[in-house]
């Protein structure tokens, strides 16, 4: 079962040994892990460094959603999520989840279930910096 | 008229210049609060691009509020 | 392009994090990793350890091809894949793929992909040890 | 007769009770070869849950073997 330290938004700087330890049971024969890191150019334009919000209540409520429907879509032992917020510069980890399983299909599955439903359920936004020093809310360009 | 919590959050946060403020509407519904907000703030966003959550829940636009209540109008997510 | 080091048969512990800086590039913006641990059980018994052999040769020059075939249906930036061979106790590290991309599908499926085809293709073999004092090659059930 | 260098490995290897070996053999092709062997050494897996190279590729068991080569005969592989 999912404990309540599953998913986190942080403040500070991911340490995926640590989180890596946790996931490690003597059941478990398969880790799946997934990083993001920031990257130094988005759609053509070259990024100097990013920063991530979230809206906290709903964001760790959300992701530790996102948790549960993983241990109970595919057969894991554990599963821990992390998305960092703040300045994050190139290179920098921005989301770390990883995964442990008995058989290595449901570990991957998981893993990868919970990164697409993160990025694309968690209220959490990034703002990008660019070298020219403009700057944009990612995803946000429509019009009323 | 009754009172309504509004937090900001990424593109909204900008665009209103606060995290958050307390308002007097007559809106019933989520809805309706956002439209009276935006034409008042020039918000940029169409509520088909956001989401909103009442009291740290998502919601549907069209649930009715009651005075006191916290809503977040949701950007377009963009974690990862 | 894949360098000779991306796939090899290792004697020695796995140093992951290692392995792990050298898939760190300003432009992936995903890494997708899988480890392979050795599991207390297998099939009903209990495992106490296991021990890896390989054919050497043949192994580094499939385990490379697997790497190539990868970077060739994947849009990817470096792939690293190990493997360990000798006695390994419950926990241990057996096989280690890592995988950077700019995007994370590209980068989940070469990591599958890779460690699917290593567990299928490359000639590793497997003793088990288990609690009872047995031994099990895995795998060699069939008979003539 | 021609000279054949054959490596053992794993179950074979076990079965054998050795590495490495050099044979005088008849047998032209590796499927002849490992007949040949199973039956002097009662190796126990059939030549349909194995595959074999020769001088360290992978073969085809029909393929021409010349003096000199080596010869493994691959167990099923069990990595991970």
């Amino acid at each position: 079962m999912p404990n309540p330290q599953t998913f986190a938004i942080s403040g500070e700087d991911l340490e995926i040994e640590n989180l890596k330890q946790q996931l490690l049971d003597s059941h478990a024969g398969a880790l799946a892990t997934f990083e993001g890191w920031v990257r130094n150019h988005n759609e053509g334009q070259a990024v100097e460094r990013l920063e991530y919000s979230s809206y906290p209540a709903l964001a760790n409520k959300e992701g530790q959603r996102i948790i549960e429907e993983a241990f109970e879509k595919f057969e894991i032992d554990a599963a821990i999520a992390r998305h960092r917020v703040g300045m994050l510069e190139i290179g920098g980890i921005a989301v770390w989840v990883g995964v442990s399983a008995a058989h290595r299909g449901a570990a991957f599955d998981a893993c990868r279930y919970i990164i697409e439903e993160v990025k694309g359920r968690v209220p959490i936004w990034k703002k990008e910096y660019y070298s020219s020093g403009a700057t944009d809310w990612v995803n946000c360009h429509q019009e009323t | 008229m009754v009172t309504y919590n509004i937090q900001y959050f990424a593109l909204l946060r900008e665009q209103r210049g606060l995290d958050a403020e307390t308002v007097e509407s007559s809106a019933a519904t989520a809805e309706e609060l956002y439209a009276e907000l935006a034409t008042r703030h020039g918000f940029t966003l169409p509520t088909t691009a956001l989401k909103v959550a009442i009291n740290d829940d998502f919601s549907k636009w069209q649930a009715p509020l009651s005075s006191g209540d916290t809503i977040v109008f949701i950007p377009p997510v963009a974690g990862g």
